[in-house]
């Protein structure tokens, strides 16, 4: 199914975000450990980026991504500014979503990533219902939902791809099987050998691939994404990845074999794809240290631009429930 | 002014929204091809009219129906998603509530949802506890959603086409049972605003507060105490989530006495909210305690004579008013 | 997969207790007619008779019954008394519940017909529950679920099946598709050919069969209830047959096709195995004229029974919500 | 007594209900290995006691999980089923409130459903208004099912083993952020009944009705008043149904005045029945309006400054009790 050969430039483009997306991870680690830093629990894609980079480099500025509480990979691949992100998850008035998110649910509409739920199985039905504007106004839009193996299980999940496949929604189910749902292990909370094997039961296609290549998961993508565009109905990826830390930085992984993450850290997306840039020849060591710097100076700029931001003022908390400006004031 | 029942009414708003405004669609399970063949039905004909491309007919499956109308409307659509019965609303309660009313609000105020979910609500018609249950309760409990219920058929009209064209998420509540009632209705795009409430019957004695089909009830009640020369002054919501608080405070103030009166079950309803509104607000007007007539904390039970006992009842009206005005 | 005989005294017992769920409903039709005698609106099995007893005959008395808004077949093959499930469609306190459910969600603890729902695609998890006490206690019980083909696209299914296929947990999954989910037909509201490609996505046996054939379900079931038993897990079954007449007695099918009707009204699962037996001399047109002359007795029994049968008594509502005798004072 | 944190007390409770009943079970996502390593959270180390059979971490499937406490409690098990986090009740209440609440009644008594349903509620970790949002009021809307809500380690335990071996549904919510929180609690078999409720502080100026984790921050506003030598009298309901009506009831008799004090939002919530009830029912004593402290009508925010806004504090009290005793 894959074969197309990636260009060059297209890869080193796919490594920086990558990169990008590390490295924004990496300094939240760092941050993590500041006391009062960083809003609430801070969990990390670190990892998956390739499944995020690889599939959102297959679509356009146009089309719509929905994510989930692992969503940092989705948005800056989607093009969100480290900035305003570094920002709200430090809770700040320039956060892109003004403090009201925090780091679980942000959303940027600016770049079409449109909804992000933390509510597991959440964003399937969002994306049917994105998918089927898209398809009612006749644009060629597609809407790509990135969701766990955890989520699989939820009957929102079901109910969506079910609706999906019916109408013959541009749906792109992206189901990222980093092998744990909270402490349980996939084999735990799931008897099938793949999610993939859930497509046969709503008629689409269903593909794995491996999530730490992101060659591999942009081609499947730019396949799947034109199936999507040209009206053929909804389709299901599995990427298989990894979940290189905890749930979240406050989970110790004390229910980890450490063996299994030894494995799976020789596969680290980022480290082997750099290897394999440097290997082939398609960068030089200098080259890659002058992309190093730029992507750390983005990362130092975001994260000063957001700690020097003020918080939002407590009483604008009343603001944005609603598109009035001021909600009624029988109400509040 | 054209003479419809209530469900034509709605049929009408749904009508008037649909020929001017091609981003509204309506879908739901049935509400293209329906298992009933009644013009008084709301759905009634649209799909004729509209066509399958506006007109869908969806599997049975309520979270996605919600699902499908947030989405939408977040890309500027302007969903008219219809779950059935009101107790089936249990089944998209996390796509209303920790979605429709949520994203916009996590987002910063940079999306809009502008969804209309509509429901049938009713106690009445022997199907019991699982096709019957009035839960607005909840969803005036959240904050993000706007809850309107009318109890006549221009209200219902009107109240729907602001919901379609109001920029967040509304819930329309529609009394089933009122369906084949005929009134008035203005005619095209006919908007009945929300957050006000309409005072029926002008009064001095004491205030009664309702909404929905209990409005009838509440009218049957008038008559007997009218003629006991007890002056009620009736006042039907039509909106409860924004509350038209003006109205009712002003009401109170001049009758100095409170009765609230629903079908949802008394216990934590939507009438505990309107007391204790007036009971923190209007304490000092205050000439008898708050009454509240609604059903008993039970779920509807099927039986002809017990889903009679279950529904709050024009003597229970007629007794609390009474007790209220000191004449009980 | 099936193939075995089924004995001649078996094949007249479940004629039997066929003709029995279709007079007890064609007398639900002739009093529907009546205003005021019957409650609510009168969701009928016929044309699913064979379904029901196919099955349930599969099952010892200890097995659970799940059932949904068209239970008489399920309930009636279980063993539930005619005379109290009438009364309870009348809505009168000698109801097999007291006339607190009325017709659509009948429940008949007395023969482990334990639960029924009206809301579509309820049953599949309390049926997961029951099963999972059922496996728990040590018991060689199992749980058998009836659905819908339009119950098939609830979410909550989707958790169910889910679930007991995780657990190996006793419960047949029985998909009724009688081709229509409200006005909606099946290929309406679900692009799948057969229901039973849901059940590769759960790692479980999906089986399809005639379900207006009782030999060939009764042969079907006995196998999937033996495989569930023996702690094999969760099968699905589903069992095609046809809605013969509307959803309920309100609905007048101004939207099926009348040649549609005509076909499966050929197929009629009552007098297709009515004739087989006389064909292959199973029975004589005398054994026959007894059988009816029975079973008519027992629903004029019942009719009788019901409508003699006094109403509940109004403030009775107030009982059985909890199990103390009384709700505190407090809360009523 | 032992000396144990208000998670320690909770785990106590199942503990002691796993090892003298084997109906006994608990089910949810990561009750058995968890995330977390904490032996403050409840079910630390049930697992490596009781074993796989009777710890059960499930899939990501709440109406399932739901489901699966449902039924096998119809087959005679005690199932101890979690919700993870309050908002996530959401995707289970077609199964509490169609199913749980109802099934008995539907069976006209004959079946019975030992059913409890816990639940982590709180304000305050910076994780906003998806793991964050106050339901009890729909939960004590729903006729058929019992709510308890502790604030404090002896509570938490004695109301989970009343819930675990009470006959009916009983919802147990618990305050997350109390979980560290150290208390007495009596050791073994510790029943706190259900529908009792627990006068904190006597007092004769001023009724405060609180529950939950609002009891501190009550507490906190109750030495600032007595400073001022204002006799609060502060009530935790600790069961909001069945409520127990004598207690506040009797309490507004002698105090004349009543706040209301809780985490979840105003519009709706529970702190409405409570004031609608002593509206009806102890008019003639209220010397001044009933208040309501409790959080504005906004989904939780996230940003620390806009999550404090949210969340009642004890100066808001201060001020609503200040001003019913007419010290304002
Ligand atoms: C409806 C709901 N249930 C439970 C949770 C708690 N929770 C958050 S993440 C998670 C695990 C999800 O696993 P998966 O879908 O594989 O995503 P991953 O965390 O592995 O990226 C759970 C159970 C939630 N947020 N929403
Ligand atoms: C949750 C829920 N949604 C909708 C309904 C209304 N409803 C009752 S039966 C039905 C069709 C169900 O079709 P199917 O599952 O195939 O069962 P059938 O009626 O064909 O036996 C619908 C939509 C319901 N009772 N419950
Ligand atoms: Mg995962
Ligand atoms: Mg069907």
């Amino acid at each position: 199914m894959v074969s197309q050969q990636v260009d060059v430039g297209l890869i080193k483009a796919m490594y920086e975000e990558m990169l990008l997306v590390r490295k924004f991870e990496e300094k939240l680690i760092e941050l993590s450990k500041e006391q009062g830093k960083l809003v609430g629990m801070q969990i990390l894609a670190y990892g998956q980026e390739a499944v995020a980079v690889g599939i959102v480099k297959a679509l356009e500025p146009d089309d719509v991504i929905v994510s989930n509480h692992r969503s940092h990979g989705h948005l800056l691949a989607k093009g969100a500014d480290p900035k305003y992100l570094m920002a709200e998850i430090m809770g700040k008035a320039t956060g892109v979503n003004k403090g009201k998110s925090g780091t679980l649910h942000m959303a940027v509409p600016e770049v079409n990533a449109l909804m992000t739920t933390t509510i597991v199985g959440g964003g399937p039905p969002l994306a049917v219902g994105a998918a089927f504007a898209q398809q009612y106004q006749g644009t060629s839009n597609i809407t790509v939902v990135f969701f766990g193996d955890g989520a699989a299980a939820e009957g929102s999940v079901h109910e969506a791809m079910n609706l999906a496949a019916l109408w013959k929604l541009p749906v792109l189910f992206v189901c990222e099987n980093n092998c744990w749902a909270g402490a349980q292990s996939f084999s735990e909370h799931c008897c099938l050998m793949d999610i993939t094997q859930r497509a046969v039961g709503y008629g689409m296609p269903g593909e794995l691939v491996d999530g730490n290549d992101v060659e591999k998961v942009f081609t499947l993508a730019k396949q799947m994404v034109s199936r999507c565009r040209n009206g053929q109905g909804p389709v299901l990826i599995e990427a298989k990845t990894y979940r290189m830390r905890g749930h979240g930085e406050h989970d110790h992984q004390h229910y980890v074999d450490k063996k299994e993450l030894e494995a799976w850290a020789r596969l680290d997306p980022v480290r082997c794809l750099k290897e394999r840039m440097l290997t082939d020849g398609l960068v030089t060591e200098a080259e890659l240290q002058v992309t190093d710097g730029q992507i750390d100076a983005k990362i130092d700029e975001a994260v000063q631009f957001a700690s020097e931001s003020p918080y939002p003022l407590p009483e604008e908390a009343l603001q944005d429930l609603w598109v009035e400006d001021a909600v009624p004031q029988g109400y509040l | 002014m054209a003479v419809l029942s209530f469900g034509q009414a709605v049929n009408d708003a749904l009508d008037v929204a649909m020929s001017k405004d091609d981003r509204v669609f309506i879908a739901g399970e049935g509400v293209g091809v329906s298992i009933h063949y009644d013009p008084n039905l709301p759905t009634h004909g649209l799909l004729e009219k509209y066509g399958r491309k506006r007109v869908k007919d969806t599997p049975v499956s309520e979270a996605a129906i919600a699902g499908l109308g947030i989405g939408a409307s977040a890309l500027g659509l302007r969903p008219v998603v219809e779950i059935m019965f009101f107790p089936f609303i249990t089944l998209a309660m996390d796509m209303l509530v920790n979605h429709a009313a949520k994203l916009r609000y996590l987002s910063g105020g940079k999306s809009a949802f502008p969804l209309t979910v509509r429901l049938k609500a009713g106690v009445g018609f022997g199907a019991g506890c699982q096709h019957s249950h009035n839960l607005e309760a909840w969803l005036a409990h959240t904050p993000g959603l706007k809850v309107v219920f009318a109890s006549t058929p221009a209200d219902a009209k009107g109240l729907l086409l602001s919901a379609i064209f109001d920029p967040n998420p509304v819930i329309v509540i529609e009394e089933m049972l009122l369906y084949w009632m005929k009134g008035e209705v203005p005619e095209g795009d006919h908007r009945v605003p929300i957050g006000k409430a309409r005072v029926v019957i002008p009064g001095n004695d004491c205030t009664v507060v309702t909404y929905g089909g209990a409005v009838y009830t509440v009218l049957e009640a008038v008559k007997t105490l009218s003629e006991e020369g007890i002056s009620t002054e009736v006042i039907d919501l039509r909106s409860l989530v924004p509350l038209d608080k003006a109205c009712l405070l002003d009401s109170v103030r001049r009758t100095g006495r409170l009765v609230v009166v629903h079908d949802a079950t008394k216990f934590g309803g939507f009438g505990a909210e309107i007391s204790a509104i007036v009971a923190e607000e209007a304490f000092d007007v205050l000439k008898a305690p708050i009454k509240r007539v609604a059903a008993p904390n039970i779920p509807v039970p099927a039986s002809p004579p017990q889903e009679k006992f279950y529904k709050p009842s024009p003597e229970a009206v007629i007794a609390a008013v009474r007790a209220t005005v000191g004449k009980g």
